[in-house]
């Protein structure tokens, strides 16, 4: 019993290092640290899918940490990384709103995030502050994809959002079957592959990974 | 004698005009020609060969024709002598103004039909005075026609009315109505033929002959029929209910008496007002209008 | 069940591999015929009973039958239209035969991926299948087709704004497994039918958190404003077949994750609370689409906002629910099913013989092309919800249901929106469709080489659905009058 | 044989003429028009069956498990059948010589016939969902016929007609939601068996809807602005059935709701009705006096006799109000004779119009003149149409017009104050339209018929065909049998007043009508017996009298200038000047005069005059709410500015407010 409590904190205490490293993203302003932020994020998240599998001795949940592990922690940094090296554009995150700004709207959807998940939800476990967590990364990952301008940026942010949607996912599901853990990884995966073509299809296209660019559609 | 009462109106008409042209002639400090002259005219033209436009269609030879028997069957429903009237079954004071409206449409159109900007435009004004003057005329007659609970003319005119303000109001835009209709001052001036002031002459221009010995005798009988309409309608005392001939000897009389002030009076217009201008008489239609509808508001308002 | 899964992946990898293009078109046919004809009985057997099978995972009922049928029908006629169309594509040289090759395999992945989302029972897989569908279909807009800028931008912003938006479903349907555990005790379901069997006892508060997301997340997906920015441009960037698919079936599937969740919220939350935000989000797609509609400049846009304001009646319908209600709605995804198609092949033909989608370059289609003319005309107005064309009816229906339950305020604003579109719709299309036939344009020889074999097969196919449309308009015919009862049986509304 | 038979020979005779007109081959197919006049014999035997018998279910079809297609008839519908069926029949004899130079005509026939059949579909209809899809099936074809000539014109005004009908449309949903949601009955004989269920308001609610949604159809003003645009866009055996038929159907809509179904009214409903009749009347034609454009014309009178027939049956709605039913009925039976005679008259004014057009190729009647010498027989058909509709006797036109002068004269019973002052000002303005209408007609027939040809067009011009004129002679003939013999006239429409009224109305008939109530008779034939005596008299007087009767044949009178040339006749514009001026606040006329000199200002080149007067409607009401429309529309725009960043944030504002309000 005393480890379960105990474990719980840290549970609690690696959810906050999660949403924190999002937060940073507000900060940041050249692209690799952001990559970097992504990939502590990540590591973050297999570290605490991996205490909750070693809490409940569920084994698929520690194949999840290790798949989470090598696809967000460093397949899709490596590819992140790759893409940026091909771009040779200027590294700037290039925000649309001053840091400070950008950091006060994110404390600001944190709160509407604590305000509006009540107490009524929550109907069995020990995961409300992880969801109220998850739910603020979500929206800091969708944040960070409306206010900068970079291609790039925008599927980081995207990949903060799945972060939290998998911190989500495993702080309220995890008795969750793998093949379908794996089903949403893999197609995530495929997501970001595809995604990461299409910048540079957009690079190519329109001679810039600026997505100001890509207004031509419209009305 | 009954069945023959429009005769009155179709023999007499001429001479009606005649006197009023006397009147007038008189007031105006002229001797004038006699007062039997407009059947002198009539035969005279009857008389007459015909030139007609070779622009013209079947719609000129036939309007003289339309025009004449259609004032003729507006007479035949008027009561003259007496309400007993065995034609007035045909129809009531509004078809006697659509049979009215029937002849001035065909005039109108045999005045377009020779192609000459005089006749378009005796049609075009005629048409014109016609739209300020029917609706006015219309209302003035439902006064008349409301208090006597019908629009039969026989039996408004055997109702026996008393004057009360209103229908002295209507028979003022009555009157007015009558003075734009026979195309007297100052709406029109039937003594001209200046093309700046002709109306219903206008229209005329082109006939000669016998066909314009038609239109102008049914000219006539359309103002005796208006005199006899507003005396019907608007002081119908001493018009006999019966058949008997010494009620309608009688009845004859008063019918010339009152006849001859209605002609005495259009006489008197004519010599004292000077004629408008033809854009000045919407001012003047238009307050009969006003006239006309006041009559109808006041008898609403007293009857309730 | 498994079959039908694998003809079209079989397909995909047949037309892949080979290398001639009348071989890969008519492969692509044949392929979908088969897929018709295996699917028959299937469907069939689903709207009598439902059929469970692979353990369980895989799992069809009446209303899985219905939209099946749908995308199968769709599929058959977006296959054959495609031969058509991209024989054109490849005479004029926007596209070479890998591409060719590309098109036809990602065409029946597409369609299986969206088989997928309506055979599974698990909200999950439900949620993978339909995630697939972006990604197979953004990559038939954007990539390897066709050479333009523009595509590749419609295609990138489809993928991020559905992607962005469906991460959200999954977060509802997280939270619906959450709130199973505490009904089931220890692990949560994600199967719909056992969901749908404890559907009574879930907590509402967390059911109403899990429907936001999960609204929003489909919401993206089907087109619903203000989440449907995506929408017009994919619609008018795709080639005219996948925009047909895209319109006709793509927004119905992920309607068809609305409609499953509903039945599952509802009865832990009343029906008020979905209904009223089902209801709010179809008025807001209506009264947007239905401004964008009247001051539209690009037919396919055009044809684009139409859909939006459709998955808003939708919508609309199934909020107000009820019978009446859902049976408006769920015949209204079959009207818009076949006469959204219709114009987007129709709109694929002129865009082909005009070379432009601005209305205002075209004019005179009526004269110079009488039965393309004809048809589109009929689809504008069947679109338009005129009488006596198939949407009206259903449209008509959800107004029955709407005055049923007295919402006057909706039924009002439907109305005021409906003339809208109306007005828009036919100012636009009236431009293109009357008028003199452009001389330059009516030259004899173009529209001469436009009746080749294949181009008859299209219009043969068009045809049918323009008489689908105005019988459908007239009656509605006892099988789907039964199957549409038998869906609402299903969901479980009385 | 059954009643119904002749229902199912009329649609069998309609629906083969449609589909044979699909058939390939183009030189036969004039001759479909012949099936079409079959049928309309069949539905007018049907209707006049309907009118002696009993209500009766026909026959309904399921639709869905929601709704079913059910049709219904009774004397109302028995009546408007009677009236489209003689059209219907005209027309089509007339349309087999009119279509012959018709590009599409396969198309055309198709659409007729289909067009024809839909009027019936919704006179016959016995349900709300049977009631819209025939009304809005009726408005579809009629809408492709408008655009039928394929130029922007006619794009533009069936863009207009279609959208307007539209909007009526949401208006009659609305009105039938309601009676809907009160008596939980869609078919018509359900809902008016539970009428008193409906609140007072909301019966109110439902007759101001009907005014729109149906006055829209029949071209009340302020909702006609689509009707002169969309009427002369039609081929003209179309406008003739559009103008004559179609708008009556807005008319049958709204006796059906507010008179059948909703039962009698408060007092104000019938006011409003003679206000709105009034104004339209007026109004109407005085636009009509204006136009030049020999088909918008006609269609502007359109708008005056729709007033003509609200008069009528305001005037029915206020008796019936105040339980006076005999003159409630006898002032319905004013607006039904009207209904029927406007259909006669103006589908064969539309009918000349259309022989003119397809002789001289222009619609504008300064082109025109002369034209009675080169169609001697379309003039006189159109001169008899004219005669007509300005009510003159004996023509049909007139009785009606007399009925309805009577029972406005008749409002004088009228318990309140407010129907005895505003009855006899309805009659006033019955008079006035009935003055401007006789001028407008003088213009319409005096420039384009008489006179000399003013242009090349008006110049070596042909008679029309032998099946166009016949066409026309029936209408014609017509036009004079209903003003002659009213008798024949009101024993087929007093059923239906009966039905709806309950009393008979009039007191006697045959040769004569007359009114128990003010004792008043008329007789046309009479008048008309009269006048032929009369004429013949005077001719055998001319003939006998006076001692030549030579005529020579000279020139017009030209003021002794060398010669008269056809551009100094007296024009349309010129004609209607007076009018124009003296009406000034209405029209608001415009006028331009361009005069460029060749030294100024002694000798002047060419004088340029342009004058037109000021759509009032469509520039102070319908032009401002489209242009804030879309003003407005333009303003949104911006939403979708083409920024995925936007977008995004749509997503996220949209997440939080339901994070907000909806948990």
């Amino acid at each position: 019993m005393k480890n379960w409590i105990q474990a719980f904190s840290v549970i609690d205490f690696i959810s906050v290092g999660i949403l924190l490293a999002a937060v940073a993203m507000n900060a940041l302003r050249r692209i690799e640290s952001c990559v970097r932020a992504y990939t502590l994020n990540s590591w973050l998240l297999s570290l605490l899918i991996g205490i909750v599998a070693f809490m409940i001795g569920e084994t698929h949940l520690y194949i999840a940490a290790a798949v989470t592990l090598l696809s967000k922690g460093i397949a899709i940094p490596v590819f992140l990384r790759r893409i940026v090296r091909q771009m040779k554009i200027t590294h700037d995150v290039e925000p649309y709103i001053s840091n400070a700004l950008s950091l006060t709207i994110s404390g600001i959807l944190v709160a509407v995030v604590y305000a509006s998940l009540k107490e009524g939800i929550f109907v069995a476990g020990f995961s409300k502050n992880v969801l109220q967590i998850s739910v603020a990364v979500i929206l800091i990952g969708l944040f960070i994809m409306i206010t900068r301008r970079k291609a790039v940026i925008q599927v980081i942010g995207l990949l903060f959002m799945e972060n939290g949607l998998f911190l989500a996912g495993f702080s309220l599901t995890f008795g969750m079957p793998t093949i379908i853990e794996l089903g949403i990884l893999f197609d995530m995966l495929m997501g970001v592959i595809i995604l990461g073509m299409f910048i540079i299809q957009i690079r190519r296209a329109f001679a810039s990974a600026d997505l100001d660019k890509l207004t031509v559609l419209k009305g | 004698m009954e069945y023959f009462q429009f005769l009155i109106i179709l023999m007499l008409s001429p001479l009606i005009q005649g006197i009023i042209r006397k009147l007038k002639a008189n007031m105006q400090g002229r001797i004038g020609p006699g007062i039997f002259q407009p059947y002198y005219d009539l035969i005279r033209l009857l008389k007459k060969d015909m030139v007609i436009s070779g622009v013209t269609s079947w719609i000129f030879k036939a309007t003289p024709y339309i025009v004449f028997a259609s004032t003729a069957a507006a007479s035949m429903i008027v009561p003259v002598i007496t309400t007993k009237s065995p034609f007035d079954v045909m129809g009531d004071v509004i078809a006697l103004i659509y049979i009215f409206a029937l002849g001035r449409f065909f005039m109108a159109l045999s005045g377009l039909d020779a192609g000459t900007a005089f006749g378009g435009e005796g049609s075009s004004r005629e048409m014109t005075v016609a739209i300020l003057v029917e609706p006015m005329m219309m209302l003035s007659i439902f006064t008349a026609a409301i208090s006597a609970g019908s629009t039969n003319i026989a039996r408004i005119a055997g109702s026996g009315l008393l004057f009360s303000p209103s229908h002295i109001l209507a028979l003022s835009a009555f009157m007015i109505a009558i003075i734009a209709e026979t195309g007297r001052i100052p709406v029109d001036n039937p003594d001209t033929h200046l093309e700046l002031t002709m109306i219903h002459e206008g229209m005329l221009l082109e006939y000669s002959g016998k066909y314009l010995a038609l239109m102008e005798w049914a000219h006539y009988m359309k103002q005796m029929l208006l005199f006899t309409i507003a005396v019907d309608i608007f002081f119908p005392a001493g018009i006999s209910n019966g058949t008997e001939s010494l009620a309608l000897a009688s009845s004859f009389g008063i019918y010339i008496v009152k006849i001859l002030f209605m002609a005495g009076l259009m006489a008197l217009v004519e010599s004292t007002r000077a004629k408008i201008r033809f854009f000045q008489l919407p001012s003047i239609l238009g307050g009969a209008f006003v006239l006309a509808l006041l009559s109808l508001l006041t008898y609403i308002m007293m009857s309730k | 069940m498994i079959a039908i899964l694998l003809i079209p992946v079989i397909t995909a990898i047949i037309c892949y591999a080979l290398k001639n293009h009348k071989l890969i078109s008519y492969m692509s046919l044949i392929g979908v015929i088969i897929l018709a004809v295996f699917s028959i009985p299937i469907i069939t057997s689903s709207v009598s009973s439902p059929i469970i099978s692979l353990n369980s995972i895989l799992y069809m009922d009446a209303l899985s039958g219905y939209i099946m049928a749908l995308v199968i029908l769709l599929s058959l006629a977006s296959g054959g239209y495609s031969i058509g169309y991209i024989e054109h594509e490849l005479k004029i040289g926007l596209i070479d035969i890998t591409g060719v090759r590309r098109y036809y395999a990602l065409f029946h992945l597409f369609i299986f991926t969206m088989l997928l989302v309506v055979v599974t029972n698990n909200l999950t897989v439900m949620w993978i299948a339909i995630e697939a569908t972006t990604i197979v279909s953004a990559l038939l807009i954007g990539l390897g087709f066709t050479k333009r800028p523009m595509a590749i931008e419609a295609a990138w912003k489809y993928i991020i704004l559905c992607t962005v938006g469906i991460t959200f479903a999954l977060l509802g349907i997280f939270i619906t497994y959450y709130a199973s555990t505490a009904v089931l005790g220890t692990g949560g379901v994600l199967n719909w039918t056992t969901l749908k069997a404890i559907a009574g006892r879930l907590n509402p508060a967390t059911m109403k958190l899990a429907f936001i997301f999960v609204l929003l997340g489909y919401g993206t997906k089907a087109g619903l404003a203000p989440v449907h920015n995506w929408l017009p441009d994919a619609h008018s960037e795709a080639p005219s077949p996948i925009s047909a698919l895209l319109s006709g079936i793509l927004l119905n599937t992920a309607f068809y994750g609305i409609i499953r969740f509903v039945s599952i919220v509802e009865p832990s939350t009343g029906s008020n609370f979905t209904g009223n935000l089902l209801i709010l989000f179809g008025l807001v797609s209506m009264g947007i689409s239905s401004i964008f509609i009247l001051v539209q400049e690009n037919y396919k846009r055009l044809l684009a906002y139409s859909s939006i304001e459709h998955m808003g009646i939708i919508s609309l319908g199934i909020g107000i629910g009820g019978v009446v209600g859902i049976y408006g709605a769920l015949l209204h995804i079959l009207n818009h099913a076949i006469s959204k198609p219709l114009m987007f092949f129709s709109s694929g033909r002129i865009q082909a013989h005009y070379g432009s989608t601005k209305i205002e370059n075209i004019t005179g289609v009526l004269s110079s092309m009488p039965l393309l003319g004809t048809l589109t005309f009929i689809g504008v107005l069947s679109l338009a919800g005129t009488p006596p064309f198939n949407i009206f009816l259903s449209e008509f229906t959800i107004l029955k249901a709407g005055v049923d339950k007295g919402l006057w305020v909706a039924v009002g604003l439907f109305l005021l929106f409906a003339v809208i579109v109306f007005y828009g719709m036919l100012s636009g299309f009236g431009k293109m469709l009357f008028g003199a036939g452009n001389a330059e344009y009516d030259n004899q020889k173009i529209i001469k080489a436009h009746y080749t074999g294949s181009d008859i097969f299209s219009y043969t196919i068009m045809v049918v659905m323009a008489v689908c449309i105005i019988s459908l308009g007239l009656t509605v015919p006892d099988f789907i009058d039964g199957t549409i009862r038998e869906c609402i049986n299903v969901l479980g509304v009385r | 044989m059954e009643i119904e038979s002749y229902l199912h020979i009329g649609f069998l005779f309609f629906f083969s003429g449609a589909m044979f007109s699909l058939l390939p081959g183009q030189k036969t197919k004039t001759y479909i028009y012949i099936l079409s006049s079959i049928g309309a014999a069949g539905f007018a035997v049907f209707g006049l069956y309907l009118l002696f018998t009993e209500p009766r279910n026909m026959f309904s079809l399921p639709i869905s498990s929601v709704f079913d297609f059910s049709f219904c008839g009774d004397g109302i519908s028995g009546f408007f059948i009677l009236v489209i069926s003689i059209l219907a029949f005209a027309v089509s004899v007339y349309s087999i010589g009119y279509t012959r130079d018709l590009d599409n005509k396969g198309l055309m026939g198709f659409l007729f016939n289909i067009f024809i059949l839909s009027m019936y579909a919704v006179v016959l209809s016995g349900n709300i969902i049977t009631f819209l899809i025939s009304w809005e099936t009726m408005s579809i074809i009629s809408y492709f016929l408008v655009t039928f000539d394929r130029d922007e014109k006619s794009a533009k005004a069936g863009l207009v007609y279609a959208v307007m009908t539209h909007i009526g449309t949401a208006f009659l949903i609305v009105l039938f939601m309601i009676l809907y949601r009160y008596t939980g009955d869609m078919g018509f004989s359900g809902i008016k068996g539970l009428s008193s269920q409906i609140p007072e308001d909301m019966k109110s609610l439902v007759f101001i809807f009907s005014i729109i949604g149906f006055g829209t159809k029949a071209g009340i003003i302020p909702f006609h602005t689509w009707l002169p645009r969309a009427h002369p866009a039609a081929p003209s055996n179309i406008s003739s059935l559009m103008s004559g038929v179609m708008i009556k159907t807005g008319i049958y809509g709204f006796i059906r709701i507010s008179m059948d179904i909703m039962g009698p009214g408060p007092e104000w409903w019938g006011i409003a009705i003679i206000v709105i009749g009034a104004v339209s009347s007026i109004l109407g034609v005085m636009y009509a006096l204006m136009e030049h454009d020999l088909k918008r014309l006609l269609a502007y009178h359109s708008v005056e006799n729709i007033g003509i027939i609200l008069l009528g049956i305001g005037a029915s709605m206020v008796f019936r109000s105040s339980g006076m039913l005999a003159l409630s009925s006898l002032a319905l039976i004013a607006g039904l004779y009207h209904t029927l005679n406007h259909a006669v008259f103006k589908g064969l004014l539309f009918l000349g119009a259309g022989s003119v057009m397809h002789a001289t190729h222009t619609k504008n009647m300064e082109d025109m003149g002369g034209l009675i010498k080169s169609m001697p027989y379309t003039g006189l058909f159109f001169l008899v149409g004219s005669v007509s509709i300005c009510a003159l006797p004996p023509f049909n036109g007139f009785v009606s017009e007399w009925l309805t002068y009577q029972s406005l004269l008749l409002g004088f019973k009228s318990t309140s104050i407010t129907s005895k002052i505003i009855s006899p000002l309805g009659g006033a303005a019955l008079a006035l339209t009935g003055a401007l209408a006789a001028a407008c007609f003088v213009k319409a027939f005096g420039i384009s018929f008489l006179g000399m040809p003013r242009s090349c067009h008006a110049e070596n011009v042909k008679e029309s065909s032998l099946s166009m004129i016949i066409g026309m002679g029936i209408l014609a003939l017509l036009c004079l049998l209903f003003g002659v013999f009213p008798g024949i006239v009101l024993t087929i429409i007093q059923p239906v007043s009966f039905m709806l009224t309950g009393s008979h109305g009039m007191a006697y008939k045959g040769i004569f009508i007359g009114i128990s109530e003010t004792l008043s008779t008329l007789s046309p034939a009479a008048i008309l017996i009269t006048m032929i005596v009369m004429s013949i008299s005077t001719l055998i007087f001319i003939l006998t009298v006076g001692r030549k009767k030579r005529i020579i044949y000279g020139d017009s009178w030209d003021c002794g200038i060398p010669w008269l040339t056809p551009r100094m006749q007296y024009s349309a514009a010129a004609f209607t000047k007076p009018v124009r001026m003296i009406f000034k606040r209405i029209y608001l006329p415009t006028r331009e005069l361009k005069v460029s000199y060749l030294v100024k200002p002694f000798f002047v080149k060419s004088i340029e005059y342009s004058g037109e007067i000021t759509p009032f409607f469509e520039k102070y009401i319908y032009d401002p709410v489209t242009g804030f429309i879309h003003k407005l529309a333009g303003k949104v725009k911006i939403l979708q500015s083409g920024s995925l960043h936007l977008y995004l944030a749509y997503i996220l504002i949209t997440l939080i407010l339901l994070l907000i309000f909806g948990t």
